[in-house]
């Protein structure tokens, strides 16, 4: 039993952290956003350079061959810095799928260049209606009608959807089955599809223990800065508490996040419940860092100027993607409700 | 105790009824934090100035219709129900107007109120700077007297004033005793915006749209008929401005029983996949519940108020209660809405669902404008509840 | 259309308020608890001659013939003192059951003794499972598989339970139906029930009014004086915070419960929506209240000695009395869920 | 990380189980609240003493084997789950046995340990006052130093310990410096409850039942070998008393997953009428989710000190989270009861739901003791955080 990151784990961590908060700044973000495609190539090199676009890609195609719980904390810190390049998605869900789908010309085509950063391929399922990053795909592996499929950009149309949260990129994708490569139906689609949708949910949930962080960090750092009747307002109890009530949830929101990578990477029957509890509680500290955030921020939150409201609107957005907050409690009830359920003390490993 | 309306207030209701079906356009005008819009909103104003529905309490003789606190609330429901438009002159006739009749002088009434009214002047406020966000007895920007006595010279700078961007005047305090501390020596100025000097900055909001400005004051001259009350008298002046019968005019019920009758509609058109988290329904009951309270607290209150009672702390329970229920109403709307909540009104895929998310970004500022809902709760429990202050 | 209370109505509450406060002290409900019966006959006598007992019997029997409304602020001064005495049954639940059971000969044989003080006369309905202070009925009006009997207390059995609350006395009663008189069946005992069960509720929303209240009261006379770190621990802005909570959920929580007072007294079809609106929110804020004060008084709300327990226990008592929340519930839920309701801007009234 | 237990681990495992199987008493005891189930808890601590199973984390010489965390975690997990009796002397095994091993004479060790162990000594703790409550650096209660240096000579007054009224020995801290402030000048020691002067003042708790108690020192002699660490060292003794570590042994995962389980069974035995408030199953969930959580966050802990590393601002978020959960946990299971939720155990028709009501009342003091839930967010926005001061 060792419930701690290893050394690796933690020292890379930390490197990621230092690059993405160096590089991915509040002033580089707003930058994108005037962009027409959001997103940056030469950022995502960079990303490639560092190894993280084939952290899960397998050695022989120039990945570095690790798993849900190697990429975990540096899932945690993307969400930090509110990443909006695909790297997310590309690590926990495309490459893992493309894998899975046991199509080996697909898999020669595209990991290498994945792993190198030459191609981005993005998955759409439907449980999240639209598509995120569409319009930057080299390959789009799609769910459709209980089938998945592999389509070539090219033959799909893309409808773009606004975002409340202008770092987000949404397309309705529309494309004819004659026109793609199908990898999966029936049974082997299902298990594929919720595989993906739970290492989705394992990047949401990872992304919004980050996200939960920068905002008290940055709510701290503003009232501590900012005065009121002569005070600095973050020596209100009022103001400590909001911080405190964030504080103490993202603990308890961590460990869960932690056992779902754990659970995926293992391949544990406990899976989907562990990444649905993850999912649950670690988007909900997010929900509250924004709510406490944007409060103690007082007008200055409601702006547009002040950096805060980049990760609020991420939070927000995070909510209902890859499963509302009702699905994944569906599926704790099934688990937990069921007469064969093993509850209590001892049996949670 | 009669929780029936007379056949009178029935009948106003059916007036305000029919006028509003008549009139109200068909179209939902763009929002007014947009040049296009503020311009369709002040053209509604006139319309609204026309029939004589524009500002109802006012007297008859300037143009109002006398009407009480009952009638008022009557109307602001037939108008929320009717989808009429967002009142974008409301920090005049609200606000300024009644404070103008009461301490204003003869020629000010005569010069202020009838372009407040017709939607020609439209009013901003100018009260936070940067400094004193919560707490207007620290404000800074100073009015000095010309030697000749004829004009102030106004220096300084005022922010989150709502709809400055295009607004032509502004109300708001300055320090005119430079000696001054805290709420003393402060004095209540009217100031043209198109006076030179004068700079505003757009803040743009959560939407990205410019919904308030910051004003900056370069030795702008100001005759000193511009002054409401005394030199010095600022702080009563403001807080008269700032008393509940106003918020009332500000935030009356039907506000928020319209949100909740929409949440009720929302849920009950995706009840499958809302009932999959079983707190939904349940927010939604709670909901209409508060709404509902909201609406009978306030209609408490305007009685007591008629019958010649006062306003104690309600002001901050009241805060407290609309921006908090306005919020939890539109989480819950978001998410019912699910993966649909993020979407932009423009967004092709979106649906008829922009309200909610637009609803959502508003509902934030709820709870941070006019005192945070921190500082009503300190309001509460040391005057309401006679707590130690420190 | 007034939302108003009458000068006279004012009047009796501020009189209520005066007599109870100085008859029902802390140390009187301590030494009550230590009697077995737990209730005092001095006391019935001195609310009867206030003319309490017999509000709400007719003026033919010598009361004072008057309703739901008029007594609503004398049950949330009932709950202030965490008065005992089964006032609030008798004069919302017993007397109108009584007489809208339309048997003369009762009503004539116990009406006038009710309003005299000379009886009591005891409700047990079924949704409250066991029957509140049922060791002192002269007369016992109960609900049994759909019809309602009047019972002599010589021909039912009792078997006391114990309350968390020492000033509740619970008995499970059984008596056979051909000992007693049959007052109603099928369709008219339901509505008698229903009725009898809406006055029950709203009793309880109203005394719910009064103990929070007196919690609010209790906590700031206790935090204000109590110093800790060298100030009185009501100027801290958390325990102000806590107790800004009660006080401004109270103010929503009072006219949801006169207009259900109104509703009955008026017998608006609405009643029943809004007599569950009422407990509902009536309950909540006395359980928040309960919460926020024992959390303020720190370890001196833990005790037995402090008298801030007499008021919590009674509060939690009665969040399931005379229905839990989930029955209150589902009775709003039918009322704005079903497809006719009637919501919205100007619908209230 | 490698969430699975260790052969060992699992053996170990297998072995508490197997000991409490044979030897829970299984006729509940009394609560330990009352003269005679106090005497059985006493008589099940020595039986525990016997197994060498009553403070596994001790050191073998010392009765103990001495067990690392995880095993504690294992053993604490059989525990709840067999429904074993409830600790009377974690005071002695849990807080102060620990603090003696580290700051105790060889003497002082061989004097209490020994009696610690069997349940023969039954500790409580002298840490708040009157006026001291959360403050503890506030204390007043003296102990001076008699003028050949023999012994101390203690008087004044603490209050809320725990078992005191059976109990047979106190610690605490003094104020051996009556010139010192704050946190200066307090000395540790260590007082026989039958010593002359002594007077015992029971308090009844919110179940009406003696659970704590006011303990007056009127001129109390106690040797100076009763002094643990040095005079003037109290604070940093009581502090490592106060650690998480010990937090650890008292609050361990497995109650709270033990009444988490307890709750799904409720909900599920009652699931029709529960239903009829949508919450409640929501409530049951998060109650099972967040006891689990609990757990997790208590494992992770436990490997990172295993490993060597250092306790945080843990143990401030460790104890709102469990006591709001135990608070809310035993809400949710008295609203499933419904009417049945306010019944004493002993009535009639309350069927086995004594405990929730139990339960509920011993939760409410979970946010309060050993610093109330307010000190610890501050603890956590000053310390954890770097929020300023004031």
């Amino acid at each position: 039993m060792d419930f701690t990151f290893s050394e690796d784990q933690l020292l890379f961590q930390e490197s990621v952290r230092d690059f993405l908060v160096n590089e991915v700044t509040p002033e580089k973000i707003r930058e994108l956003w005037q962009t027409e495609s959001g997103r940056s190539d030469a950022l995502w090199a960079q990303l490639a350079e560092l190894g993280l676009t084939g952290m899960t890609v397998p050695e022989q195609y120039g990945g570095l061959g690790m798993n849900e719980l190697d990429f975990v904390l540096l899932a945690q810190e993307a969400g930090y810095v509110a990443l909006s390049e695909p790297l997310v998605n590309s690590v926990l869900v495309a490459a893992p799928l493309l894998i899975e789908a046991g199509n080996t010309q697909l898999a020669d085509e595209w990991l290498a260049k994945m792993a190198s950063g030459e191609a981005r391929v993005i998955v759409g399922l439907e449980i999240n209606k639209l598509v995120e990053d569409a319009h930057c795909a080299d390959l789009l592996l799609l769910e459709k009608a209980g089938a998945v499929y592999a389509v070539n950009p090219a033959e799909a149309s893309l409808r773009e959807n606004k975002s409340v949260d202008p770092g987000r990129k949404l397309f309705a994708v529309e494309f004819e089955a004659s026109t793609a490569v199908l990898l999966a139906d029936g049974e082997q689609a299902q298990k594929l599809i919720t595989r993906a949708l739970n290492r989705g949910a394992l990047g949401v949930a990872a992304q919004a223990l980050g996200l939960a962080q920068r905002m008290i960090d940055l709510s701290v750092q503003y009232t501590s800065e900012r005065k009121q009747f002569g005070v600095a307002i973050g020596s209100f109890q009022a103001v400590k508490h909001h911080m405190a009530n964030i504080a103490f949830r993202l603990e308890y929101a961590k460990t869960p996040v932690y056992r779902a990578a754990y659970a995926l990477a293992n391949d544990l029957k406990t899976s989907s419940e562990n990444v649905s509890h993850a999912k649950l509680v670690a988007c909900e500290v997010a929900d509250l860092a924004a709510k406490n955030s944007i409060q103690v921020h007082g007008a200055m939150g409601y702006t547009w100027e002040v950096d805060l409201h980049i990760f609020m609107k991420r939070a927000w957005a995070f909510n209902s993607n890859y499963g509302t907050a009702g699905f994944h409690k569906q599926r704790v009830a099934t688990a937990i409700f069921n007469d064969g359920a093993q509850l209590g003390a001892g049996k949670t490993f | 105790m009669k929780l029936e309306y007379t056949e009178q207030q029935n009948a106003f209701r059916e007036e305000v009824r029919a006028w509003l079906k008549a009139n109200v356009p068909a179209e939902p005008l763009k929002s007014f934090d947009t040049e296009e819009g503020f311009q369709q909103h002040r053209e509604w104003e006139a319309k609204l100035y026309e029939g004589r529905w524009g500002m109802i309490t006012w007297p008859e003789e300037m143009g109002g219709r006398g009407a009480d606190l009952l009638q008022w609330l009557i109307f602001e429901e037939e108008y929320y129900a009717a989808g009429a438009p967002l009142r974008v002159n409301q920090n005049g006739i609200f606000l300024l107007g009644p404070t103008l009749m009461e301490y204003g002088t003869e020629q000010q009434k005569k010069r202020f109120l009838n372009g407040m009214a017709t939607g020609k002047d439209i009013w901003c406020q100018g009260w936070s700077e940067p400094n004193a966000g919560s707490d207007m007895a620290a404000i800074r920007s100073r009015a000095d007297l010309s030697e000749d006595g004829s004009h102030y010279i106004i220096n300084g700078q005022k922010t989150w004033s709502t709809r400055a961007v295009w607004a032509d005047w502004c109300f708001g305090m300055f320090r005119t005793d430079p000696e001054s501390e805290r709420h003393h020596g402060l004095t209540f100025i009217l100031v043209p915006l198109d006076s030179e000097g004068i700079t505003v900055r757009p803040i743009p909001q959560l939407d990205g749209l410019p919904g308030f400005a910051e004003i900056f004051f370069d030795n702008v001259k100001v005759p000193v008929d511009c002054r409401l009350g005394g030199e010095g008298d600022g702080w009563s002046v403001a807080m008269a401005t700032a008393g509940f019968e106003r918020g009332l005019m500000l935030r009356s019920p039907a506000r928020f029983q319209e949100t909740a009758r929409r949440l009720v509609e929302l849920y009950k058109a995706n009840q499958q996949s809302a009932d999959e988290d079983s707190n939904i329904r349940d927010e939604v009951m709670r909901a209409y519940m508060d709404a509902e309270a909201y609406c009978l607290t306030t209609y408490q209150t305007a009685c007591r108020l008629m019958q010649g009672g006062k306003i104690g702390a309600e002001a901050s329970t009241n805060k407290i209660f609309w921006s908090e229920l306005d919020q939890r109403m539109h989480a819950t709307g978001l998410k019912i809405l699910a993966t649909r909540g993020e979407l932009e009104p423009e967004s092709p895929d979106a649906g008829e669902v922009g309200k909610w998310l637009d609803g959502w970004l508003f509902s934030q500022s709820g709870s941070i404008y006019a005192g945070t809902n921190e500082i009503q709760r300190n309001i509460i429990a040391e005057r309401l509840l006679g707590m130690p202050r420190k």
